[in-house]
């Protein structure tokens, strides 16, 4: 299943880019876009407990279970203020 | 009203938009950009949010804080970009009746700013060097050496 | 850095008095006449004051928020005279490293200016009475009919 | 003992006058200019709980023994904000 992968700040950094088509499988859940990046640096594996992800524009737990087309931000802590 | 803007914040304009003649207090909260970050001089902070959500996120911001309490108006406005020191970097605005509801509705909507709004900041040291802010926890939590 | 002044109170310049380098957050508080008072319509208010004491007054607190908060700057500006509705009456900012304190210390100054400082408010309502504010209070407590 | 009388707002409207010297015969409190003013004006007698009054612009208890030139000022309750 294809899904738009947006990456921000610290997690765009060190990923090398910013947005893209990915495919990651089948009956996707949300946290799987951390392992698909792991797969390209693996500090991304260690993520889990401190990232949120958020899908087409909302704040999802990470067992979300992701649909085809969803945009699925990875969302390192907020800074904002 | 919510905005994301990469010009200055004009406190003024902000203010104009929460006046109204049923207001008795309006509480602003502008927080500036200051020049040292854990005893490290800074020379200017860069913002970059996740637009269309960061919005979205403080439009619910905004609906938590009138749930709460009766409010005249609500403005949150975030400044993206490079921001010099000393000039705002968000500016919150709360007209109320009184001045007690204005006070706490103020203070809600910037901790929840603080906490759920997809903004980052990076901050431009003294020394050349650059950093993005509050991902040392990130690494501290996660063992790895990210963003250091 | 206090003042009583019967000109509009410009909230950019207020601002600008308590902006440091050192400043992470700044709050302001900015009390506005309302076009309502227990009910009736309220068309302008007028504020007096024992000027050198108002003054002595305001920064006795000033020195008290010191005391309690690690602060960059405070200002305290009252209007007197007449004050057109929705316009400001006070407006009290406040600069700390960080927005905990502003929030606190700007809450504690409005507060006490209220309880201590000898300022009193005169109501002009659209039925073409006027009164001073708060002496209903006293007359109630005192048995007696001053002030309605 | 001559004092400074001020009066202010509600005070200075029943009174009829804003500031005045006053004699207050010898070695007087503070709250005595309750009872000088309750002379002019009966209502002034019932204020004793809600007023305070302030010497040389600050705040003191009634039983303030006053000295010869003070500037006594009677303060209704405040309203400023």
């Amino acid at each position: 299943m294809n899904v738009q992968l947006r990456l921000f700040s610290v997690a765009r950094d060190l990923a090398g880019f910013s947005e893209r088509m990915v495919d990651l499988g089948r009956n996707p859940r949300a946290g799987e876009v951390l392992e698909y990046l792991a797969e390209h640096n693996p500090e991304f594996a260690g993520w889990r407990s401190s990232i949120r992800i958020a899908v087409n524009e909302e704040y999802v737990s990470q067992d979300h279970a992701l649909n085809e087309g969803d945009e699925v931000a990875v969302i390192p802590p907020v800074s904002g203020g | 009203m919510v905005l994301l803007t990469s010009n200055p914040i004009d406190v003024q304009t902000v203010l104009k938009s929460v006046a109204t003649p049923g207001s008795g207090g309006i509480d602003i909260f502008i927080g500036t950009t200051r020049d040292h970050s854990g005893g490290r001089a800074v020379t200017s902070l860069e913002y970059e949010a996740y637009e269309p959500m960061a919005l979205r996120e403080m439009e619910r911001i905004e609906r938590q804080a009138r749930k709460k309490w009766p409010l005249e108006k609500v403005a949150i406005v975030h400044r993206l970009g490079s921001v010099p020191i000393g000039e705002a970097s968000v500016v919150i605005a709360v007209s109320s009746a009184h001045r007690k509801q204005a006070f706490e509705a103020c203070r809600f909507v910037i901790d929840a700013l603080k906490k759920e709004v997809p903004i980052w900041k990076r901050e431009h040291f003294a020394d050349g060097t650059e950093e993005w802010s509050g991902q040392r926890n990130l690494t501290l939590n996660d063992k790895s050496i990210i963003g250091n």
